[in-house]
């Protein structure tokens, strides 16, 4: 392909494989940002993205938590929406075909309240066609065992994944939660478990309140905090999962430009997730592409491959080894 | 034609009332697309802080002229950043989004209006639109009921000379007009009148609108209610800005609608009225901030 | 006291009993972020401040990190100082008399590489006039463990705990970490221990790199996150404590306003340390307390105590226990 | 007297050469209590967007008249957000901040200044109390090496004209004097020149200042070098600022000296350069952003 050094520094290959999964390019959306994709057609031409990714889907329809559902904080804002969907069937019959039209790759977004609603949805979605991959989000409450969270837990992560695995022969990508002591170790057991591709982060957890009315700010009282305000956290947290497992890694939290997801690329993710970013201009992720190829070319790279996961840390901390910080600054 | 993205440089911008500002600007693609009862979501400043876009309605819109105007009312930071806006600099707006109302068919309809402080921003645009639909035939005039807490925050008379409105005013403090809440207006005014609308439209404090939406369900009274909920998308994507609604199914089910999507603009039975909470929206920026 | 209830709306009480610790009001400086306290005196009168918790010290003298230590990111900062410090000697000897001097309660930070350590460090501080408090560090590496965070496990924070109090007859306050999957199971660990106060959050891990040199932007690679964008994160890490154990809690994270510090008494902390608003505005605290002031009067309320822990959550989520949310919602 | 915050108003703001910017501010506290190379921590704009203070030294003090000049370099979005204040608008300041220069105590000593870009900043000050503390003694005129990448982003000759300076240019480009490093400059035409300076000032970028302390310690010429570092608090609080430094009791254990506190005026012979890693300061902005 890149014969003509000219040429490539031109048009510079954004092409990225994923294990199992291959896109044209590392930009796509986040889970719950983008609705159907439809939703953004006005604003972007959805054929130029790496991927969609859906809202999360369960096997029935989901009306979501009782208002007020969102909050505004520095940076960021928290949501608890409670996973409203249309449930796998509506889903299918009348979400994916408009969706398939628009010519971008659909990655599906899944949850349960058990091991086997996980397993019953991957069967379902198996089958379907125009269907790239399934993204696995393991932050629901587990109801079997009185509410703790899936995706907090490595046995209980592997569990899911597994019985996922079972179900479709799909790509399986699972999405991982900051919200634990070390993302490494989940990371790891999701991965022994069967995960193609691992994802990062879900949103951090989070609370607002009034101190006028003396009530939180969401009917739910805890949400997830995104934005800009997680992309530090999000960045550590992606870049100790690629130096935990041998997969591919998709970084996500907080990015609103090429800078940012520049970042996420250069730890080592293998492509990225807007999320919030869609709400503030829904044109951010071509825009992100856009900036990705000049930067490219600025740079005199052939392609994306040549940057991703090329971060420099040698020498970098000589004292390292006596210092003593207050956070954890050592891998699991 | 769809929505868009669009960068609308200021023209003017300036307080009209208590807290309350207009603001103009040449917005061409929105202009050309927007109806009356849509919104546009609004950037009220470069960088994150406030990272969320705000909503708010078209107050006007010049198709012609390719301006569209906003009227706004200084409710916390994003508004605020909003009203220092200086003239030529540009704002970022997505839009028209939501539904926007629903015209009278009928153009000879005795229409009613019920306005609560800045809840005349989305109604102007409408009465504007009815008066011309209807210049060529004898309509009897609509009527606005238009309250607000005090004198100086209602906009002056003289801005409804153009349209084919008679105003009925209040306030809560007896400043001007009426002396009392504006559905007690509408009440008294009606009843003491013998008018009985045939088409409602309404826009305030989430209390006023419940007491509209009563006061017209018990009559049978067809009513537009522009309603408001936190928002971060405008587009029916994020979900967040969900309301209590009845099901459409008729079963009572928890159902949601989502003002930026399936509205902004409900009709008074389709609301959950009791499940709405009571504190939905923010309270008011700290004075000590 | 309140005998004249205009008198009382006029000057409201601040003061805060927080177990073993009484302050004249709930407003405090945070360790690392007010130095020694005598860097902000040409800015506000310490003496009006509820306590000042010094910069955290060391058995020996610490150098610190290499530069750089610090990074600006979306409305908030990471920082990798490394514990840089004058040792427990120096600051016995030459930074706690001026402090005390100045008229305001000292609260000493500490930490170790060992329990030992913690435990001499103690009982170096236990003889020493003019001391409130300690607040213990736990966000430490444990050296003989291999550095594992002692703050990050239940039963390494609880020896620490238990070691430094048997050191001393001082008031313990223990410091937590965020990241942690379940900060309750700490929290419980460390006040079954003998910790008097607990106090959160320390800084989130984070990390910033540079797209262009390819480098950490800290020679550390990895540092904790402060500032507003971490709140609600704080908010929620308080919340979650308030609920796990019966002692006092300091809330701490992203404190910039007085609207911010209530934010925290709100959901039950009975005292607040203000950070990194400090750099940005060196008066912070004493604004803080004025507004707290006016807040009360504007409220008709008589005192602080008043307003502690009133949230009101009941009836505001109907629907919560059918929801999954993809963030832990749940309490451990 | 000590440190404050004030509330500084906004005079002049312009560009007075290519992206560098003169503001000049009524700041009647600050400029009673500021030495030359001392500096103020600037909030740059309302809200949390950015977060922090920029560190920006005091180019000129006029204690009379309570004013201070600050010449900055728009280097990304602090200063980029400075540079649109527009006149009248306030600004808020934290100092004066940091050691300063010393004055030369021999009043005729023989002086030479480094600036490279930006760095004449806070050697213009400086420049000027030497000047008015040498006007009655016939002392050697003071010689200025002031260089940068190219001639537009040089101050005007013009401006130098009121000090006892006497200026040599010089450009990396080559488009305006000396083609080459400042550095190059300073060495050939002092060695041509047969000048020995008995007191040396610089100020610039960091490979600058490093080759000026080498070439003064190598001559043994005391040397006075403003250094930069990245700053959160700027008053010794957070200890963020740190620099490798040689061990004052003279072991070759690890120290740091803190550049807010101990300097930013330090002396060449202080600073560790080998553990100064490449990479201090950010990047220039990503120009797709
Ligand atoms: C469809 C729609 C149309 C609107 N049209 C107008 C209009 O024409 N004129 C006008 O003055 N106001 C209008 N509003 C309300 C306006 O959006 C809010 O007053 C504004 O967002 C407040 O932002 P703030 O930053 O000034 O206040 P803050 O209190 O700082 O806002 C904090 C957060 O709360 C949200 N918020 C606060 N109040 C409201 C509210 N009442 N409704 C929705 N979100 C709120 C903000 O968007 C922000 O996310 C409309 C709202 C909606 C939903
Ligand atoms: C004591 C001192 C005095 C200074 N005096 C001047 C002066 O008079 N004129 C002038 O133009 N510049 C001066 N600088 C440099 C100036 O502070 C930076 O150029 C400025 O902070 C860049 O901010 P930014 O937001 O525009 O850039 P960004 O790149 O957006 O800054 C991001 C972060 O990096 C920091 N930063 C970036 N560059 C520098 C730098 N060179 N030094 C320190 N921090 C940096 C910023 O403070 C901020 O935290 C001085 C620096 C110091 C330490
Ligand atoms: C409104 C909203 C809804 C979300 N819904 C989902 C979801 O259904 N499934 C999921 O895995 N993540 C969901 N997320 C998390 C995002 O996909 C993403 O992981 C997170 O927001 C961090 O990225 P950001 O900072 O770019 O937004 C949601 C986030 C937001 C803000
Ligand atoms: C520069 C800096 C240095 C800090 N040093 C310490 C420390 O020595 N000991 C400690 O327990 N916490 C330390 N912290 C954490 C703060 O005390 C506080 O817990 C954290 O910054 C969150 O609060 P904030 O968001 O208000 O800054 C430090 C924080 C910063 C920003
Ligand atoms: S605001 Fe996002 S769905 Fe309505
Ligand atoms: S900038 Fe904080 S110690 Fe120097």
């Amino acid at each position: 392909m890149a014969q003509n050094p000219q040429a490539t520094a031109a048009v510079p290959d954004l092409s990225v494989r994923l294990g199992p999964l291959r896109l044209k390019n590392p930009v796509m959306t986040a889970s719950g940002t983008f609705g159907y994709g439809e939703e953004f057609a006005d604003f972007l031409d959805l054929g130029c993205l790496g991927a969609v990714v859906v809202k999360g889907i369960s096997l029935l329809p989901r009306p979501g938590n009782p208002p007020p559902r969102i909050v505004e904080t520095p940076a960021g804002m928290i949501n608890a929406i409670g996973l409203e969907n249309v449930g796998v069937e509506v889903f299918l019959a009348s979400r994916l075909p408009g969706l398939r039209e628009r010519g971008v790759p659909v990655i599906v977004n899944i949850f349960g309240n058990t091991v086997e609603e996980y397993a019953e949805l991957a069967s379902r979605l198996d089958g379907a066609a125009g269907i790239e991959a399934l993204e696995i989000n393991i932050s629901c409450p587990n109801v079997k065992q009185g509410g703790m969270i899936f995706g907090t837990d490595p046995a209980m992560a592997a569990k899911v994944v597994e019985a996922v695995r079972l179900s479709t022969g799909l790509p399986l990508i699972t999405k991982l939660t900051p919200n634990v002591t070390r993302i490494g170790e989940i990371a790891r057991a999701v991965v022994d478990a069967g995960s193609d591709i691992l994802s990062c982060i879900n949103t951090v957890a989070a609370m607002a309140v009034d101190i006028f009315s003396r009530r939180p700010k969401l009917a739910n009282v805890m949400g997830g905090l995104s934005g800009p305000a997680i992309r530090p956290v999000a960045l550590r947290c992606t870049y100790e999962v690629v130096r935990s497992v041998n997969v591919p890694v998709i970084g996500i939290g907080g990015i609103t430009g090429a800078a940012d997801a520049l970042e996420f690329l250069l730890v080592g993710a293998r492509a990225v997730q807007v999320g919030t970013a869609n709400f503030i201009n829904p044109a951010t992720a071509v825009e992100i592409l856009e900036g990705i190829e000049r930067f490219l070319q600025v740079q005199g790279l052939a392609g994306i491959e040549e940057f991703i996961g090329t971060l420099d840390t040698g020498c970098l901390f000589p004292f390292a080894e006596e210092s003593c910080e207050w956070i954890d600054l050592k891998q699991p | 034609m769809g929505k868009m993205q669009e960068d609308a440089r200021i023209i003017r911008n300036e307080e009209v009332a208590r807290m309350t500002w207009l603001m103009r600007l040449h917005s061409p693609g929105i202009a050309a697309r927007a109806r009356p009862g849509q919104f546009g979501m609004v950037r009220v400043r470069e960088g994150i802080d406030p990272l969320l876009r705000r909503p708010l309605s078209f107050h006007r819109i010049h198709s012609g002229k390719g301006e569209i105007e906003l009227l706004y009312r200084v409710a916390g930071k994003g508004t605020w950043w909003l009203s220092r806006c200086q003239p030529d600099s540009l704002v970022n707006i997505t839009g028209p989004l939501g539904n926007g109302f629903t015209m009278p068919d009928n153009p000879s309809a005795a229409i009613a209006l019920v306005a609560g402080g800045i809840g005349i921003a989305p109604l102007f645009e409408l009465m504007v639109r009815i008066s011309e639909s209807r210049s060529k035939i004898k309509a009897e005039k609509m009527h606005l009921f238009y309250g607000a807490r005090s004198a100086d925050e209602l906009l002056p008379a003289a801005v409804f000379e153009s349209t084919d409105v008679s105003v009925h005013w209040s306030t809560d403090d007896g400043s001007f007009g009426f002396s009392g809440y504006v559905t007690e207006l509408l009440e008294e005014w009606t009843a003491r009148a013998g008018f009985r609308p045939t088409e409602l439209f309404a826009c305030g404090p989430l209390a006023m609108q419940h007491n509209v939406a009563r006061w017209a369900l018990a009559r049978d009274i067809p009513v537009q209610l522009s309603l408001e909920s936190l928002m971060a998308c405008g587009i029916g994507a994020c979900l967040g800005c969900a309301l209590p609604a009845v099901h459409p199914g008729g079963s009572s089910a928890e159902h949601y609608v989502h003002v930026c999507k399936d509205g902004p603009i409900f009709s008074a039975g389709s609301i959950q009225w009791r499940k709405i909470r009571k504190q939905q929206l923010p309270s008011p920026i700290f004075p000590c901030d």
